[in-house]
């Protein structure tokens, strides 16, 4: 076999595709595609609003407004990579939220409330994993599931009510109140998620095994990973992620509600699919899907800085997403 | 003010307030009082349907029959057609939209099952037996004229007022938006911006958030909503910002003591009573049972009922507290 | 640079066609001839350019250079609805099926006989039907989901639709690689009986036999460039043709073989104690020992592909798998391959690739706990990755050489080769390789099973499937014969020729009509 | 068309067997599994409220509910058969009822009303096609866009208001009043647009090519099938059924509003999962979309019937939907 390696001769015809080779080109024009419309956004902000847009406070607003969400879009992304979808993130968020903030386990202090949240967004992450990886369920039906059950629970645990963080507790609420740099401490939160959550995407075996797992699943089998457990692991991730956005959202809006995280499974899912994760599984980006998120949070922002009433928001905020998808066109194999 | 009428206390806090046993409270004939309501994901809501039950509670001579509440008007309509089938004595109603369960409502008193619309009104009035509902466009005014007053007292000219509404598709969130320009107007004031915020806490944050961004010297705010308006005392804490004040909406019990204390932003709240429901509960029984109401001289229940809202400052927070509902 | 002649008799001429891919140039100016009625051969090592050639033909891919005449008249061919109307029709390399359609609703996609759009489905039954039973195959139901069917099947359905279309030029781009020696034969009758009625065949195929049984004339492609025409099929010496397509002289040889015993006192890598899948096969007993390679031989279907599932724990079956002493718990590859085995499955694309990723974390992807550290952490080396992938797809000269290019714009025989090399990147006692050489080239072959021999000569157990016989007879050391699941035979392989085993593979045919007169002479 | 040809999804290496061999048998079992659960739930019903549920009434209202949404269920089965997703019916619906019933619509007439209200779903389900097929855009967020801006269209066109259907067009409300054979006409309507969606999918080279569209575009190219034209078709075909739903719902709740349809597009899709369509595209069946709508609506009926409160009711959801897929225990490929 070696003595035929140097008879091969090099073939002319194949560019020299050095490191960066044209996949590596790909991926710079996808995310330079968001970059682009994040870009336009904020030229339309600098012109419509001068005074108001390129403001430090406004800025940092926007990276508060984005961290709760964009904590879950970590989550959703390995998810939708993997090869799946969760329904259930709001409603997760929302039942940790409300369970963190139950005067039982509020008599507990700040640290248990974390801990709380957390756990339960990570318990019934595994409960959703479970559901799917062992019990077979489509992804979409089970996580809906869990997202009808979710909210209906958080409604039960509150009485419907929204339950405050106490006094005592208000270390909670510092996270949002409390700023290091300017910067809010959860903003810190959600780099840290979005930072770790990117190192463990792309540089360790659980990442690549799930670009796999979400890629071809048979061959990921075959080829001695447990896409079960792996698949389990996704789900209880992103039940993670949920449970540290219910610390968030206690932190900014002082409550545990189980009306909080409406509709969020849905824009964080439209920010990972922008951010050019596809929806079938094995390919993706976090950086994407969090530029994909700035893009939603900055869009509202803007509207809200221009007093545009909702009905001509929801108009010009359809024509921006197609706008920014058709600003990154790609040409992805026939469109289905 | 003129309407703090000893029934509403009584069916806010049925359990503390005794139930005469003569007169309309009486035991009578049994009947079934069917209730249909939007789902509760809101403190609001929760409150009406809360305060029907407990209402319905009270008397033995009443079976209560709610549906699933829903926010989807098809399935509203689905739940009343069911109530309809099961041949309940009345319905109590309170519509998603008045005018889309017009006529399911309608096909109830055809079938010779007297309603009573709690709230949001139907247009055609042979819908309904008895409306009791709230004063939307009074609430709206009572807001106005506390601000316009407010900002005409300190002297100040050209005011920043915001408005944060609920959920704007809502007709109730147009009139109370219409009263409130209305009122401003007596003062020479507008509504400097108008958001919607969707009735939740976490949309409250988000819509102030973004607004106070988008003003960077605000005078005074109006919030529809107590509930949501955790929400946006939470934004505007985060903010640090406090050179204006804000008027609530709907009045919660969380509102009155932050008024009470003095404390933060939120100076004042207007009303708009979940009560009703409780009332409308009452109501029904007695359209049921042939009867009137007995301190009024007629022999029929009114066919009409608007609750005043009523404006809550610190002087008299004290006094509205037992009446405002845990959001 | 040989020119084909254009004269009168050709039905197809191609002159210097290009196409060019982003970083590949597939096609740099190629030539082909063809004449009605002759089967042409198409040979050229992986990646030569053959299936994008005939992409080219079928009107799939639009050429960036050259002309096509077609009875002397220059044609466009794209889109494909266009190369259909001027009479040609494809069979591809990668099955080109809709699972969830019936047999009939495939061979009749996109020109369903219909009645105002309503498909007239009883005449395309009959007409599915009719085409089965003259490929041979009538036990295939009309009505049967082709996602059901197994390759093999697969590739008859995809033959059908060919047929389908009245064309006077079918295009089969290595139609026999799915199909057992009794299958080719039944193919070659059909063949034979196209080119009788003055339909061309352009045939691709990297077994040689098949060429000088069935074929013409060849054209040898090699690089994108046509560096033979017109040979004669039948009397060009192996050696000329495996030169021309390789630019090289190699030995098309198996390598050298262990003394008989060899093995004898060398620990059993590999105990299966009756194994049995009710439905599939039963009571599978055999032993590997260390460097011996085992050849399964059989018919399609007869269910070998399932005892090496089985075996790796892909399946669920009763009895005892035994690897190195220890007994494999059914049921998880992961265990399997934490003990050491190593499977390269039949099914490339839907069982082996990640077909948007590059060639190295293919290569890699079995072994990715080799590169972490620290371990606990999980954290991947991705420097000590590349280079092992770099080093892997440079031994098994994978091209283009460039293990970062993504592996779908690989041609199929290199896309096997990182398949293999998975396997490579970690110390395996055992490998189970079902079909490892299906649409591999003539060239990489040999390197292949120097490979499989060297592995087993450093103390791997192998476990080989083929479909070709000699190439399990080639290769194995021991062959069991395989006959509806069951083993009908074992013996060393020297004291097997092909047709001892094609008897002792075929015995229960005899009932069937259809195979039998399809047997191969 | 057979059973054998909706046949679950097969395992690649998993080979057939002879005629009706497992995989069919697995078809007949997976409506099988969808009929038990509705029988199921319907001896819930006859158990808890023996005097109610079973009513002929009864019967009707679960009919009258299930049928605008049932209608644009129809719709929907054809896009994800045919690979794609549309979110946003619920909004077209919306727009369709808000443009026809605009005054100046309504002083044309009934048949006027109800030409507009189709045409329009039809139009904004062609340019959801438009932007898939021609734009390449991912139908995620194609009709994530649609959606948003046709509600905000529909908002502005009604200045948020919901518009009466006037007494000059009563007819359209007679669809839901009027009564043959003791069902009200939409559900005819309903029964009508399943029937020729069968047929459509079933029995028409549009519908087959349906199935290669969804299941192997590149297959489906091959053959000589224009995969965008195609495409377009379904999304307008989709559009088409939102038209007729918002006919519906206009007769229903006698008024067109911004509001209607709200979440519609996760029912239709979950009833289409549900029924066995693999969100990947390539196969379902518009029967099984059916019965899984059926399953929904039977329980909300069940809700309303037993009267539970909205919390109860919510975590009863989650746990019947999961109890009914996994009664029909599809045995997929590894689950991701
Ligand atoms: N879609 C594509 N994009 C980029 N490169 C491609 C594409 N298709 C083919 N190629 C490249 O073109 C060259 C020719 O490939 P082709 O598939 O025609 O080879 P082949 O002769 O059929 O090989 P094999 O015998 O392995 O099937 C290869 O280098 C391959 O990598
Ligand atoms: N021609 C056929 N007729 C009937 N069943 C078949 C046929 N081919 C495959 N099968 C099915 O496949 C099963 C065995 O397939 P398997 O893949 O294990 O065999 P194989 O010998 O490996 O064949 P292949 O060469 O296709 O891989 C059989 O039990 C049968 O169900
Ligand atoms: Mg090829
Ligand atoms: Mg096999």
């Amino acid at each position: 076999m070696t003595e035929v390696d140097q008879a091969a001769p090099a073939r002319p015809r194949v560019k020299a595709a050095g490191p960066g080779g044209w996949l590596g080109r790909l991926g710079e024009v996808r995310h330079l595609g968001l970059v682009a419309a994040l870009v336009l956004l904020a030229i339309v902000g600098l012109v419509t609003r001068p005074e108001n847009f390129a403001t430090a406070s406004n800025l940092v607003s926007i990276l508060a407004l984005a961290s709760t969400i964009g904590v879950i879009t970590v989550g959703m992304t390995f998810v939708i990579i993997g090869g799946g979808i969760d329904l259930s993130v709001g409603a997760l968020m929302a039942l940790a939220s409300v369970w963190a903030t139950t005067l039982a386990t509020q008599s507990y202090g700040p640290v248990v409330i974390i801990v709380c949240a957390v756990l339960v967004g990570t318990g019934a992450g595994l409960l959703n994993g479970i559901l799917i990886a062992y019990g077979r369920m489509v992804p979409f039906i089970a996580t809906l599931a869990m997202m009808v059950a979710g909210r209906g629970l958080a409604q039960r645990m509150s009485d419907q009510r929204t339950q405050l963080v106490q006094q005592d507790n208000s270390m909670i609420v510092s996270l949002s109140t409390t700023r290091v740099l300017g910067l809010p401490l959860l903003v810190y939160v959600f780099a840290l998620v979005v930072l770790l959550g990117w190192l463990l995407l792309n540089r360790t075996t659980f990442g690549r095994r799930t670009y796999a797992v979400g890629g071809n699943p048979e061959a990921a089998r075959l080829a001695g990973i447990d896409v079960r457990r792996h698949t389990l692991m996704l789900y209880a991730l992103s039940g993670l992620c949920c449970g540290i956005a219910a610390v968030l959202i206690m932190a900014r809006t002082t409550t545990g509600s189980s009306t909080h995280g409406d509709l969020y499974e849905l824009d964080a899912i439209a920010a990972v699919i922008i951010g050019g994760t596809l929806l079938s599984g094995g390919r993706g980006t976090i950086i994407g899907a969090i530029l994909g998120l700035l893009i939603f949070t900055v869009i509202t922002n803007l509207f809200i800085l221009n007093g545009l009433n909702t009905a001509d928001q929801l108009i010009a905020k359809g024509a921006i997403i197609v706008a920014a998808v058709l600003l990154q066109r790609r040409t992805l194999k026939t469109p289905t | 003010t003129s309407n703090e009428p000893a029934a509403t206390q009584q069916a806010s806090a049925p359990a503390a307030a005794p139930v005469a046993k003569e007169g309309n409270d009486a035991p009578g004939e049994k009947v079934v009082i069917g209730f249909s309501a939007p789902a509760a994901d809101h403190g609001w809501i929760a409150a009406i349907s809360k305060n029907a039950a407990d209402a319905a509670k009270q008397y033995t001579d009443v079976e209560f029959r709610p549906v699933e509440p829903t926010n989807d008007i098809n399935q509203q309509i689905s739940a009343v057609e069911s109530l309809i089938q099961a041949k309940v004595n009345v319905l109590v109603i309170l519509p998603n939209d008045g005018q889309q369960l017009n006529q399911v409502s309608r096909q109830a008193m055809d079938a010779g099952i007297p309603v009573v619309n709690v709230d949001r009104v139907f247009p055609d009035k042979l819908s309904y037996r008895a409306w009791i509902g709230g004063d939307n466009y009074g609430m709206g005014v009572a807001a106005g004229h506390q601000i316009g007053k407010t900002l005409k007292d300190k002297g100040v000219s050209n005011p920043v007022i915001l408005e944060i509404q609920g959920i704007a598709t809502l007709p109730l969130t147009q009139d109370r938006s219409r009263g409130f320009a209305d009122a401003l107007k007596t003062y020479g004031f507008t509504v400097t911006a108008q958001q919607d915020a969707k009735f939740t806490v976490e949309s409250g944050t988000q819509v102030a958030t973004n607004l106070l961004q988008a003003h960077k010297k605000i005078d005074a705010i109006w919030n529809h909503d107590d509930d949501q308006g955790i929400g946006v005392l939470a934004a505007i804490k985060e903010a640090g910002r406090d050179e204006f004040f804000m008027v609530g909406g709907a009045g919660s019990a969380n509102a009155m003591r932050d008024i009470q204390a003095d404390s933060g932003v939120l100076k004042a709240t207007v009303t708009y009573p979940p009560t009703m429901a409780a009332s409308a509960i009452k109501i029904a029984r007695l359209i049921a049972q042939g009867k009137g109401m007995s301190d009024l001289l007629e022999q029929q229940v009114p066919q009409s009922i608007t609750l005043a809202s009523e404006t809550i400052t610190k002087d008299n927070a004290a006094q509205y507290l037992p009446l405002g509902f845990e959001s | 640079m040989p020119r084909p002649p254009s004269d009168s008799s050709s039905l197809l001429v191609m002159r210097h066609i290009v196409k060019q891919f982003p970083g590949v140039r597939a096609l740099d100016g190629v030539d082909l001839e063809v004449r009605a009625g002759e089967v042409h051969c198409l040979l050229g090592q992986n990646g030569a350019g053959k299936s994008t050639l005939i992409k080219i033909l079928s009107g799939a891919h639009e050429p960036d250079e050259g002309e096509v005449l077609l009875g002397g008249a220059p044609v466009r061919l794209a889109p494909p609805t266009a190369a259909m109307g001027h009479g040609i029709a494809t069979i591809y390399q990668e099955l080109d099926l809709v699972d969830g359609l019936s047999v009939t609703e495939n061979i009749f996609l996109g020109h369903e006989p219909a009645t105002f759009g309503f498909s007239r489905r009883a005449e395309a039954d009959r007409a599915t039907a009719a085409l089965l039973k003259r490929l041979g195959h009538g036990e295939i139901r009309p009505r049967a989901e082709v996602g059901s069917l197994s390759p093999a099947h697969k590739q008859i359905v995809s033959m059908a639709r060919a047929l389908s279309h009245s064309a006077r030029l079918i295009i089969m781009d290595e139609p026999s690689a799915a199909l057992d020696h009794d299958e080719v034969g039944n193919l070659f009758r059909v063949i034979r009986d196209l080119t009788s009625q003055g339909v061309a065949v352009i045939y691709i195929s990297h077994r040689l036999e098949e060429i000088r049984e069935i074929g013409d004339r060849v054209t040898v492609l090699k690089d994108g460039r046509t560096v033979a025409v017109g040979l004669a099929a039948k009397d060009t010496p192996t050696s000329r043709i495996v030169a021309l397509m390789t630019g090289r002289d190699v030995e098309y040889a198996f390598p050298p073989r262990p003394a008989r015993g060899a093995h004898e006192g060398r620990p059993e890598v590999l105990r299966v104690e009756n194994l049995t899948l009710p439905g599939r096969f039963a009571d599978v007993s055999f032993t590997i020992r260390a460097g011996e390679i085992v050849g399964l031989a059989g018919l399609v279907g007869s269910g070998r592909s399932e005892i090496i599932e089985a075996i790796y724990g892909a399946r669920r079956p009763g009895g005892r798998v035994v690897l190195d002493g220890r007994t494999v718990r059914p049921g998880s590859t992961t265990r399997a391959v934490r003990m050491g085995m190593g499977l390269a499955p039949e099914e490339r694309k839907t069982q082996a690739l990640l077909l948007d990723h590059s060639v190295a974390h293919n290569i890699t992807l079995a072994s990715l706990s080799r590169y972490t550290r620290p371990r606990w952490l999980g954290r991947l080396d991705r420097r000590a990755e590349s280079a092992e992938a770099e080093r892997l797809s440079r031994a098994l000269d994978i091209r283009p050489p460039d293990p970062r290019r993504p592996i779908r714009t690989l041609s199929g025989g290199n896309q096997q080769k990182a398949v293999l090399g998975r396997w490579l990147a970690e110390d395996r006692k055992l490998l189970l390789l079902d079909e490892p050489t299906r649409g591999v080239d003539v060239g990489a072959r040999t390197e292949l099973y120097a490979l499989v021999r060297r592995l087993a000569d450093d103390g791997i157990g192998v476990l080989l499937v083929s479909s070709e016989v000699p190439e399990v007879l080639g290769l194995a050391d021991r062959v069991l014969v395989i006959r509806e699941g069951r083993i009908v035979h074992e013996a060393p392989a020297g004291d097997l020729d092909e047709h001892r085993v094609l008897d002792l593979v075929m015995v229960s045919t005899a009932e069937n009509p259809s195979l039998e007169g399809a047997r191969h002479d």
